[in-house]
């Protein structure tokens, strides 16, 4: 592709919208803050000077009635990219996205469509504690109805999303704090990327290691130091929670016969869970070794530095739990 | 001034409501229709006072006890029933039943399970139509129990501050299942609002009347006002019905809340029977019109439920399809 | 255990609340309809009368302020039982149990206790539609802080909720539509059940079949009907996801080397995807088969009943997942 | 009538807020401070001039700019300190932050990151005080963004229909985030209330009044009559409070939203500078008496700051405790 040029994840977010949004009037963009201030996090930074109030709508602190307007208004035909600032306040809003948004076309027999996207910030690793650190894609993927993505670098986040616009469904799009400054390649014209289509980033041969968002590149961190030991990982970045590359996963899980999940998740019922559960029913005769998950545990994410280092996912654990299953 | 054809056509609204609501009773209480049902009974002038105002292109939001609302925007009667029956030729393919009637071809976004969850998506459908133009509005039902749901709340807020096309319309039938509306006495304990919801509106920004909802006349002019805000881009405003349910909450509610004598009192203001009253007096009608009316209402529910009985149940299949647009199961 | 009667199960709880609020002037009672209603399926019936409306209270439509309103009761030194009418409703209230009771403690280092139980409706098979038939216990147990409690008998139903009012941690307490009318024998006394024991409702020696709630029944079910055809199942009820006896089921799979786990909540990221994780991993080389779990689609619950019977768990789908695991 | 002593009392808390807040601010600039962190300077009349009616077995809830109402009520400012460093001296052994300092010996429950969610918890303490009697109050400090937080207005509600001993405190900042508060003009496109929040609190049946937040003793008498409103059992009041946070939203905020000029004209009424100047005008003090404080207060978050880089971090365990009150992990 021409035009492809190193920017950063916001970047590539921020190009997308400004896209969809010169390419389709319907698509408008709602939130906390997305107007003047560019978002808390810069993702919509200029959109209000270049469409003006009537497509980038600061909201109220009030999440259960602008992310149900989102519903409402792609109910009535309109195509909006809500953003939630922290996934951590889904507590005060849940309803409108898993009740409302998701179950709206299954329970009306299939006969409209919610063309709805709601953005979210995700993950830990900056001490902003307990309640703006989780990431809960796996509650929102337990839910029936929406759409889960979980892009790992600039070129995915942008097209990803621009395919989220596009897409007929509602959509939980999470974009991790630690990736915002990452910088990739990435074209500068539209594109999109197919959901359910995972990347191998790393090919192997001795254990398959499955992760998303931030956690893709701890994977392929210690794939390399692990390679230098002689073992070789394969890392799959599904991209897509759901829907869910489960032929990329078993593939390379029946070529390696050993699996790590990683995921930020808390550990119980969460997404690493799920991937292990799959390839414990549907791969079970090629497996060699246990199914290993590194995962955050199932405790509050704690403000210290010192603690919060000790409970987060990083490559160091990924590795000691590659070597568990290789041994 | 309202027509002859207009008011008749109210008229019938409302009766095919009751005809529909009576017979769910009757089907209900003979097993034949499952799950929640909450019926709308009694409230009929509401739905069909507001609702005579809107055209093509407008959209209402519902609550639970939506069938009169889905009615009065001329959702199908027969895919109705059909629907309650879980049938295949329902509404919802049999998917949504009672408490999930929607028919977005009609400009109904949906009767709603979960108790106030209508008023934002009645702020989101405003906001669109504000920005296509064309003087679109919404009009939000929520019962008395509602207005007390932060979603309910929040969204009187983002109406105001947007200056949104929604029209608010509280139908106040005097209890959230077993909780009074608002007490007359300061001790009553069981109430679910310390005062009006129409003062409250007022200090959100936005323009309310309190209105007779027994009365599809009263309810038309207030309504009529409030619409022409809405098309005219001045913002939301909110109508404080007061009405009354007939049934119970739901269908097998033992009603231990309230007394025969209550529900007595408040039949003799049947909407149905006063509109009556109005279009004999005014010479609009006469008894023989509108017993052809409630005549014909009365076979409209019997053709629909014929046709919900004999129709088939969805393919067990069916449960994998619709969760989205695209392949999924 | 002497005065042991066969009661149903919104008896036995009915009367732990009773023989609580006596022992406790500290337990209050809260939610809609719980006073003159008695509960809109009659667990609170009788309990305004004898307490009074001081410890009774009926709430408006407020999920967000009266559970929140249990969590500040329960920091001010009260031990309040809050009742959220479906757990479907969770939406609107998430953020009071997940953000605030559960994660209190922890972020304020330890000092302090939230004696909080919400008690909730759980569960499908009444038509009662994608808004009210959920079960989605799995999102309560991915959370970190929250103690999960699922109980299947009558028995149990008073002896945890008894427990779970005298915890002085904040509580899901789940029950499930379809076992309000199950009889059982029920103490008259009040008596507690240590959370993560779990119960072995039927023993067996070639497949583990672990289940809660109303699955309990159609596990045993099941589990009697292969018996006649020669296949000894052992049914396993935690009764608590958390904490979760994983000691009970690993020896049973240990012993079996078979696992089947049946759940009504969504399949994707659900509780049953967890147990068959922990098994994939830390009794991996126990395993004789595939791991199965038998569990609701990530579908939105459908009205029609034929479509309902269609995608809940039963006996008879846990007959042909177990069936499929000798074969 | 308020003693010199109390006075003095109330001055140094304002000065120890801005001392602390100020030091806070270098400390994150400096990068030894981590995380989130939103400072409380320029409003500290509104914190101390509520608190300072409050007793042993009173409450309040605070939010995520909780420093202030932390000093107020007496929180050890070492350990405050020690909590922003993620110390395992800290109030909450470095668990919590900036965000979740609480310290219900003191009863303080909990600054917090959700917008909002002190209101339900507040009508839980109240619930709790008014079961057991005795006269306790509970304070809810809520921002003016917080206003149209469904949590916020639900708690409006149910106060109001609890008749509980509540004080709901606005502290009106002008901002939520880059959001106004309330448009002078009707075109104000970024504005977060159609209405004033006092005007609202009235029609949930909340007295109300709008206070001078800017001046600690126009705060103390408006808290004075809601405090004893609540303590006599006579229900919820709020107070408006019109101030200004003199720092960007949080650490770090660029303020493309407001001016240097605004922040100027706001510094002009220095809730400090104003109270020194009755104080002075009064005879209550003197310029030697008021600037010891001063001095004073620097020097307690002096030993904040060393106490808070001398200790130690918390062993990495320590993550995995105090989940549940018995062992878990
Ligand atoms: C969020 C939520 N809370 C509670 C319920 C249970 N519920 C269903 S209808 C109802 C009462 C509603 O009262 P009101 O709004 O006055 O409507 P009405 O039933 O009187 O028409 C309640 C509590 C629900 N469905 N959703
Ligand atoms: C539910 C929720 N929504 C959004 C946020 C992000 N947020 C944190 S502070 C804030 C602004 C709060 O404004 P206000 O209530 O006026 O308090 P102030 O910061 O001005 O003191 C926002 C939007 C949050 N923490 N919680
Ligand atoms: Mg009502
Ligand atoms: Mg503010």
């Amino acid at each position: 592709m021409s035009g492809v040029r190193e920017i950063t994840f916001v970047e590539a977010l921020n190009e997308a919208l400004l896209q969809e949004m010169e390419r389709d009037p319907t698509v408008i963009v709602m939130g906390e803050d997305v107007g003047v201030y560019g978002g808390i996090f810069g993702v919509t930074k200029g959109l209000l000077d270049r469409f003006g109030p009537d497509r980038v709508v600061d909201t109220p602190i009030s999440e259960t009635a602008f992310i149900g307007a989102g519903v409402g208004a792609a109910a009535a035909g309109l195509r909006p990219v809500v953003e939630l600032m922290f996934v951590d306040f889904f507590g005060v809003c849940m309803d409108q996205i898993y009740n409302q948004a998701a179950k709206m076309r299954y329970m009306f027999g299939g006969k409209i469509k919610i063309p709805l996207t709601v953005r979210t910030t995700i993950g830990g690793g900056v001490s902003a504690a307990a309640q703006h650190s989780q990431v809960l894609y796996s509650i929102f993927a337990h839910v029936p109805g929406l759409k889960v993505i979980v892009p790992s670098t600039p070129y995915d986040a942008k097209g990803l999303l621009i395919s989220a616009i596009r897409d007929d469904n509602p959509k939980m799009f999470f974009e991790h704090k630690l990736l915002y400054g990452v910088k990739g390649p990435v074209p500068k014209e539209p594109y999109t990327i197919p959901f359910g289509t995972a990347d191998v980033k790393v090919e192997g041969s001795d254990v398959t290691v499955v992760a998303v968002a931030y956690m893709v590149h701890e994977a392929v961190k210690a794939a390399n130091e692990l390679k230098m030991n002689g073992i070789s990982v394969e890392v799959i970045d599904p991209r897509t929670i759901v829907p869910f590359d489960k032929d990329a996963v078993f593939k390379s899980v029946k070529k390696t016969g050993r699996l790590v999940v990683v995921d930020e998740d808390y550990e119980r019922c969460g997404f690493a869970s799920w991937v292990a559960a799959l390839v414990a029913d549907e791969c079970f005769a090629y497996l060699d070794a246990p199914i290993k998950r590194v995962t955050t545990p199932t405790v509050p994410i704690p403000f210290s530095p010192v603690l919060e280092k000790e409970i987060l996912p990083n490559a160091e654990k990924i590795i000691k739990a590659v070597k568990e299953v290789v041994k | 001034m309202l027509t002859q054809d207009k008011l008749l056509d109210m008229y019938y609204r409302m009766v095919l409501i009751r005809a529909f609501e009576d017979r769910v009773h009757e089907l209900f209480t003979q097993g034949k229709i499952p799950g929640f049902v909450h019926l709308y009974a009694g409230e009929e002038a509401v739905a069909v006072g507001v609702i005579s105002h809107l055209r093509r292109g407008d959209y209402i939001t519902s609550t639970h006890r939506g069938h009169g609302h889905c009615i009065a925007m001329g959702v199908d009667v027969k895919g109705m029933m059909a629907e309650l029956y879980g049938k295949k030729t329902g509404t919802c393919r049999g998917k949504g039943g009672s408490m999930h009637i929607a028919d977005f071809e009609v400009g109904m976004l949906g009767a709603n399970g979960i108790v106030g969850a209508g008023g934002p998506l009645a702020v989101g459908a405003a906001l669109a139509a504000k920005y296509k133009g064309g003087g679109g509005v919404v009009v939000c039902f929520a019962g008395d129990g509602a207005q007390n749901q932060g979603a309910v709340l929040e969204s009187l807020n983002a109406a105001a501050i947007w200056k949104l096309p929604i029209v608010f319309v509280v139908e106040d039938n005097q209890y959230a299942i077993s909780l009074r509306s608002l007490s007359s006495t300061k001790l009553q304990p069981r109430v679910s609002t310390a005062r009006s919801v129409a003062e409250r509106a007022v200090a959100f920004g936005i323009p309310s009347v309190t209105v007779d909802g027994m009365d599809v006349l009263a309810v038309y002019e207030a309504a009529k006002a409030a619409v022409e805000r809405g098309r005219a881009g001045e913002g939301p405003s909110l109508l404080d019905c007061k009405t009354y349910r007939y049934y119970g909450h739901f269908e097998g509610d033992p009603m231990v809340y309230r007394s025969v004598e209550e529900i007595d009192e408040w039949r003799k203001k049947d909407p149905i029977k006063l509109f009556e009253e109005k279009l004999l007096k005014s010479g609009i009608a006469t008894q023989a019109i509108l017993s052809d009316l409630r005549r014909k209402a009365a076979l409209e529910v019997d053709e629909a439920v014929k046709f919900a009985e004999g129709s088939p149940y969805p393919e067990p299949s069916e449960a994998y399809t619709d969760v989205f647009t695209d392949p999924y199961y």
